[in-house]
């Protein structure tokens, strides 16, 4: 039983939970975190059960309404969608156990609609993953973006302007793929994709389907900041709550470049794709300029969490370069840095939240090497994380680049290969800054080092404990790295 | 919004007009299944009618019709209606959403439960439709404000 | 070549469309006009989907017991049309947020032009 | 940058002119999406719904079977973004008095 | 006894000694008896292993997948065995002398100090066992970082910037290693190391060769020293002295020459170096880097500067002995590894027992000290003789087989430059020398007396181990018989 | 659906979008919108989308109409472009 409808449970209990918090919340406000944990971890349980459970089955299709797929709707559940499910929900529970004090320290009375709105983030992004209908993903797409402008929009001063913003944008994107939707339905007559990939090869070369790609890619790549398109990113995340950082960064565009691994991979394949334009390796070109640009321009920030913002331009570069890469090394590097990275950026934004929450700011020329004493286990977490964004063995970071290295050189794509080595160095320019300040006294500083320290002042524990369950998972991820790769290449798409 | 308007033919006019609206919204719903129309438009056409007595009256007046308080909850049932409609089916064996499983007393046949399943979402959301709507307004006619 | 024309006039009207409402988007310093223009390029792509959906000689997709169903060619295709109530609530929705987040953002900047706002944000 | 918006608009007319030239004729009853069977020999949604939606659902408006029944979960999604929409206006124009 | 797991012990010993060091950080004493603790244990470990290594015997241990059919795999062969010897018998020196060096120079931080160089030890033992190039990168990528707290350990502006440049090289090192441990995987299909290469046989254009063994030697070269990446060598000076000793003598570099061998001999092997002729680029540099290094040096007035550029130069002895590609050749390079490694450790150890005990840095200071400290510049005579290639001391073995193997391979150019580069070490240690016995020291010199003796018993026992060796090279651990045994594996296709 | 009267509205259509654009008074220009909207739903009846025509008119020209008006109310109605 629980077996047949596990896309539906894990996706709609989202919806049952954000229903809900209002009803309890009214009754008591401290009872809505709580009960958006719970919902998460539920779903997070589910996943996991869920992906455990799909090792030794066939891919589960959910028909919604029991219509067979080119008539209904249908949830695939699939080892690729299983997986990126469990990232997902896993990721955003701990972060919403994060998310507590920071709630009653940065909008105490909003809290109620905060969590009901973050639980429709997390169906939104449910939806997008398991969903194998075209027009239905641009219905969840929805449900998320606006969730998300939501959340970007409580925050600092500036950030209904920034949501705004990226409104605009997001949804002039959102409503361009559903233009490519629109050409792919004329020309084929259907919405499902596994319905339409074996359709696609007979109208190689037509103008109608390569328009449509075009558009799909620049309408999901909006979503996941691809180069051009990458304009909204910092704004949103620097001038977001801190908690709605920490859910948003690490899972709202990695579920976007899942979308395009799927429409890239699994619906139009890559003979296609390259048919008439080289789309694949103009897509891997854009990402090659996204990662250098992010990479240059964090180094030029101050503010932390913008700093992390940009750098979260140039980590989707690397997903989406794996993508165009189009080959087993490549995917697997993809899908890898999918995991890698989203561990990555919530540990680093729970981070930027702790600092902000104890010292009420995260500006880098502001810290001192007094945080090391204050916030040891913090700190600890963030040098974890930080090497690992470097890419440094044995932590997780350097692995998904391992792969992506290996992609590049079967691809014999030379080009790639000297950005992702030359990022790496400027992804250590960045982060080292940051150890430098933490971990070393300033040399201008006069003060004797032992009036300058300060005691042990580190987060509270409900804080604390997720930030460091990211930095030892990060450790775990690297070592144990090949198991997970086992899995993912049980779902490398057919044709490469 | 503001507390009161001081237009007693406005408001007479919208007073007029809004019960024939509403009613309209109501067969909108309940007709979608022969003719255009459903949910949404109908809900839409619900909201549009209290919408205008707001518009017209003013804050007090448009209390006594569905107070600000009450929309937020209606809304909940509205959704709360579509998802039980599909939990229910789920729960006597059937997918998410699949009418042949619902329960409805007496006997049915398959279609006939599909068109009733069909009415009761429909219902759901004009509910929701029009509670939501009206929420919207209220919320930004009261702009950025303590409750 | 006729032909042609006449079946594609109403695709390259619809991107004249399209391309205002980018315009808009793009262009236009004023939040207010910016919303419009993404609704203006919403209903485009509504607009574009409601006319593939249509076909010659077809009645509109609700049964009529003169018309048999069994011959498919009697009737529009309902897909496109359902699928486009969906995106025009949806559309409704996203202009929703748009409002609260201009309001919200009017209430702090007492500006809604868009580089005034960026100059306060500096 | 403004040249560079024009030049994005240019980009975005000229595209979608070069991929309207491949979509079929318009209304034309020999399109992909108006037959009954599909090139891999799959069902085609739209003409099954008008074939069929009758027989299903005792409704004669074909759009209420669609939008109800066969992509229930769709219009069900097309909900929650409405009920979304209410949360966020009420998230970010309510805030409720300090306890 | 089962030697299975005394590879993996030998690595964790010194990292499971960390806990215990960060535990007992306000009482210095158990502090550095675990580390020395931790020293021994190590070093009993690493003998455990030799006999077997004598034998011509791998010992070779998967402890987990790291990438598909790639194991994280530890592999105890003689080369490997070798290195671990000299890295981890000297470790014990050094600890010793670290005591007495920042108890006595009053540094800040020790804890730190000790845990990282432990955990250096450990990436430097994982080096020389990695049973396959992932490996190598892994265990080359933890030194790196570990390293970097030591080089910054002063934490004033200097070090700063001797840090990042530090990082800056020996990252991007790290990367180019790492595009060529996949070139290699791509090119081959496997990330093992083989004595006498993978690249054998192989039918692959020759500029992607170039490329690849450029990468390579980007990635290794930078550790190593090669000339024009050696500048973050001199620059990380700036550490505390027991530090410098561990970076030229023992960890750092010696894991860059040892990378260099390991890519010559195990990665490439001799035919294909060869047959595209790299050995002939490895050459020019490696004699470029001898004696540009050997000037260099003349020019330093900071000791430990110049001895830093000594550095450069002998290791460009060994890359040298890499790049001849004849068994001769080969036996002494690696030989001169262990011969460089106890004389510059000598030197080293002086040159912190002057910093410490009379504060001074500069050559031009140094009149006269030899009255205060006999011990201590009785032991740099002999370090630097040894280093000059004076006959009963180690340094003449290796250059003796070193002059012997390019005799072989019939080159006259490198015998040359080893009795160029000679005559210039002998050039740029003698002023030192002579200063220090023969030059009248000022007044102040009086009140000051020889190093403590946890300073000087360990330059005095590297020093007699710079003459024994180079007396009797197969004393205790078989120097001369694992070096042969190497090269013969490399150029006999294995053992 | 006849071509005729399509191209009738779409020119229709074209006029009023540029006019809600281009309006240098925001009311006028939702107005215009309105307008937009309803030509909007005409277009679609004739094009035989009744429900979507009809959703158009209700959503589009009533309920968006209203949503911007009371947005202008809460902000302002003066612009620069």
């Amino acid at each position: 039983m629980i077996e047949t409808h596990l896309p539906a449970i894990i996706s709609l209990n989202f919806l049952a939970f954000s229903v809900l918090i209002p009803l309890f919340g009214i009754w008591k406000r401290e009872l809505c975190q709580p009960l958006a944990s719970l919902g998460a971890g539920i779903s997070a349980v589910f996943s996991v059960y869920g992906f455990i459970y799909y090792l030794n089955e066939i891919p589960l299709r959910y028909l919604f309404g029991g219509w067979e797929p080119p008539v209904g709707i249908e949830f695939v559940y699939d080892g690729l969608s299983a997986f990126v499910i469990v990232v997902i929900n896993v990721i955003a529970f701990i972060v919403l156990i994060h998310s507590r004090q920071l709630a009653v320290n940065e909008f105490p009375n909003k809290q109620m609609a905060y969590y009901s709105v973050a639980m429709l983030l997390m169906l939104g992004f449910n939806g997008m993953v398991l969903t194998g209908d075209l027009f239905n993903l641009f219905v969840f797409l929805e449900i998320a973006s606006l969730s998300m402008y939501a959340l970007i929009a409580i925050g600092d001063r500036a950030a209904p302007f920034s949501a705004f913003r990226y409104l605009i944008i997001g949804t002039a994107g959102g409503t361009l793929y559903l233009l490519g939707v629109g050409f792919l339905y004329t020309v084929t007559g259907t919405l499902n994709i596994i319905d339409m990939a074996p359709m696609l090869p007979e109208f190689a070369g037509n103008t109608a389907v390569i328009t449509a790609v075009i558009l799909m890619i620049v309408g999901i790549g909006t979503k996941a900041a691809l180069f051009p398109m990458h304009g909204w990113l910092p704004d949103s995340y620097t001038y977001a709550a801190s908690s709605s950082s920490a859910l948003i960064a690490p899972i709202g565009t990695k579920v976007a470049a899942y979308v395009l691994i799927r429409v890239m991979l699994y619906l139009f394949g890559i003979e296609l794709l390259d048919l008439v334009v080289p789309i694949s390796y103009t897509v891997g070109v854009l990402a090659c300029i996204g990662i250098l640009y992010g990479s240059i321009m964090a180094i030029a920030q101050n503010e932390l969490k913008r700093m992390l913002a940009y750098s979260s331009i140039s980590q989707i570069g690397y997903i989406i370069m794996g993508i165009s890469l189009a080959n087993p090394f490549g995917f697997i590097g993809a899908l890898l840095h999918i995991l890698n990275h989203a561990v990555m950026k919530a540990c680093l934004f729970m981070v930027a939240a702790n600092l902000r929450h104890k010292e009420g700011h995260s500006d880098i020329s502001l810290f001192e090497h007094s945080y090391r004493r204050k916030y040891p286990w913090t700190m600890f977490s963030f040098s974890v994380a930080a090497i690992s964004m470097v890419g440094l063995p044995p932590l997780a970071g350097f692995f998904s680049k391992w792969y992506l290295v290996l992609g590049t050189v079967e691809a014999d794509n030379w080009l790639f290969l000297a950005v992702i080595l030359i990022s790496s160095l400027l992804n250590a320019v960045y982060f080292f800054r940051v150890l430098e300040k933490v971990y070393m006294k300033n040399p201008d500083d006069e003060v004797p080092v032992q009036d300058h320290v300060g005691e042990n002042n580190e987060v509270q524990p409900s804080m604390l404990y997720p930030t460091m369950v990211f930095a030892v998972g990060l450790i775990l991820i690297g070592i144990f790295n090949v198991a997970i790769v086992a899995m993912i290449m049980n779902m490398i798409p057919s044709g490469f | 919004m503001r507390e009161q308007f001081e237009s007693p033919i406005v408001l007479l006019g919208a007073r007029l007009l809004s019960p024939y609206i509403m009613l309209f919204g109501i067969y909108v719903i309940f007709h979608g299944h022969y003719s255009p129309g459903g949910g949404f438009q109908g809900g839409a056409l619900l909201a549009s009618s209290i919408i205008l007595i707001r518009i017209s009256g003013g804050r007090i007046i448009s209390r006594l019709q569905i107070r600000e308080f009450f929309t937020t909850p209606l809304a909940a049932i509205g959704v709360i209606v579509y998802f039980l409609a599909g939990f229910v089916a789920v729960l006597y064996g059937g997918y998410f959403l699949d009418y042949e499983a619902l329960p409805f007393p007496g006997d049915l046949s398959p279609a006939e439960l599909r068109y009733y399943g069909i009415l009761v979402i429909e219902i759901g959301i004009g509910i929701a439709v029009m509670a939501i709507l009206v929420m919207i307004y209220d919320h930004m006619a009261r702009g950025e404000d303590y409750v | 070549m006729f032909d042609f024309i006449l079946g594609h006039y109403a695709y390259w009207l619809t991107i004249i469309l399209l391309c205002i409402g980018l315009y808009g988007i793009m262009f236009k310093k004023n939040l207010v006009k910016k919303t419009i223009g993404l609704t203006i390029l919403q209903i485009s792509v509504v607009l574009f989907w409601v006319s593939i959906g249509s076909k010659w000689d077809a009645t509109v997709p609700v049964r009529d017991p003169g018309i048999p169903t069994a011959e498919v060619a009697n009737y529009l295709n309902p897909l496109p049309h359902t699928l486009m109530l969906t995106a025009i609530v949806v559309g409704v929705a996203t202009l929703g947020v748009a409002f609260a987040l201009l309001v919200a953002t009017y209430n702090r900047y007492k500006t809604l032009d868009e580089e005034e706002i960026l100059e306060q944000i500096q | 940058m403004k040249y560079a918006k024009i030049l994005i608009l240019a980009a975005f007319a000229g595209l979608m002119i070069y991929g309207s030239m491949g979509l079929p004729d318009r209304a034309d009853p020999d399109n992909r999406m108006h037959q009954e069977r599909s090139i891999t020999d799959t069902v085609v949604a739209g003409s099954y719904f008008i074939r069929e939606a009758y027989n299903d659902a005792n409704t004669p408006n074909m759009v209420t079977v669609v939008l109800g029944d066969y992509r229930s979960i769709d219009t069900f999604g097309e909900q929650v973004v409405v009920f979304a929409a209410g949360l966020i206006c009420l998230l970010i124009l309510r805030k409720f008095r300090p306890v | 006894m089962e030697l299975t797991y005394v590879p993996l012990f030998a690595v964790l010993v010194s990292l499971v000694a960390v806990v215990p060091i960060l535990l007992s950080s306000h009482r210095p004493n158990l502090r550095e008896f675990w580390t020395i603790l931790a020293a021994v244990i190590k070093f009993g470990l690493v003998l455990m292993l030799l006999p077997s290594a004598v034998r011509g015997e791998t010992v070779v241990l998967d402890i987990i997948e790291i990438a598909p059919n790639v194991p994280l795999q530890l592999a105890a062969d003689p080369f490997g065995v070798f290195f671990a010897v000299i890295a981890s018998g000297l470790w014990i020196f050094t600890s010793f002398y670290s005591i007495g060096y920042m108890r006595g120079a009053g540094e800040k931080k020790q804890t730190r100090y000790f845990a990282s160089f432990a955990v250096c030890l450990s990436s430097t033992i994982g080096i020389a066992f990695s049973g396959n190039l992932l490996t190598f990168v892994i265990f080359y990528e933890i030194l790196t970082l570990a390293t970097y707290p030591l080089v910054i350990h002063k934490e004033n502006k200097e070090a700063i910037a001797g840090g990042r440049e530090y990082l800056a090289y020996t990252l991007t090192a790290g990367l180019m290693l790492v595009a060529a441990a996949a070139m290699t995987y791509y090119l081959t299909g496997t990330m093992d190391f083989r004595p006498g290469g993978v690249y054998g046989g192989l039918d692959i254009s020759a500029p992607m060769m170039l490329a690849v063994f450029m990468l390579f030697l980007g990635g290794v070269g930078v550790k190593a020293g090669i000339m024009p990446i050696h500048s973050w060598l001199p620059t990380a000076m700036v550490a505390p002295t027991p530090v410098s000793a561990l970076l030229h003598a023992v960890a750092v570099v010696k894991s860059g020459v040892f990378g260099i061998i390991r890519v010559v001999g195990y990665v490439f092997g001799s035919d294909a170096m060869a047959d595209y002729s790299l050995n002939d680029i490895l050459m020019v540099i490696a004699g470029i880097t001898i004696i540009c290094a050997s000037l260099l040096a003349f020019r330093q007035d900071n000791l430990k500067r110049r001895l830093a550029y000594s550095t450069v130069g002998h290791l460009s002895y060994i890359v040298l002995g890499a790049a001849l590609i004849t068994p001769l050749g080969m036996t002494g390079g690696i030989m001169h590894i262990a011969a460089h490694a106890t004389m510059k450790i000598t030197l080293f150890f002086c040159a912190g027992a002057i910093y410490v005990n009379l504060h001074k840095e500069n050559i031009s200071d140094l009149n006269g000290i030899a009255k205060v400290m006999p011990w201590t510049m009785g032991a740099f005579v002999i370090g630097s003789m040894g280093l000059a290639g004076i006959p009963p001391l180690n340094g003449f073995v290796s250059k003796w087989y070193l002059a012997i193997g390019s005799l072989e391979g019939g080159m006259l150019v490198p015998v040359l430059i080893l009795v160029i580069s000679g005559l210039l070490n002998v050039g740029y240690f003698f002023p030192i020398i002579w200063r220090a016995y023969f030059k009248k020291g000022g007044p102040e010199l009086e009140k000051y007396g020889e190093a403590s003796p946890f300073m000087v018993v360990p330059i005095m026992v590297t020093a007699i181990l710079s003459i024994v060796f180079g007396l009797f090279p197969d004393l205790f651990f078989h120097f001369f018989e694992l070096a042969s045994a190497i090269s013969n594996a490399i150029f006999n296709g294995g053992t | 659906m006849i071509w005729e009267v399509e191209l009738v509205l779409f020119l229709f259509l074209i006029l009023t979008a540029i006019v809600a654009l281009e309006a240098k008074d925001l009311l006028i220009a939702v107005v215009t919108l309105t307008i937009f909207s309803f030509t909007m739903a005409l277009m679609f009846t004739a094009m035989g989308g009744i429900d979507v025509g009809f959703t158009e008119a209700v959503i589009g020209a009533g309920v968006t109409g209203i949503l911007f008006i009371v947005a202008l109310y809460q902000t302002t109605i003066k612009t620069n472009d």
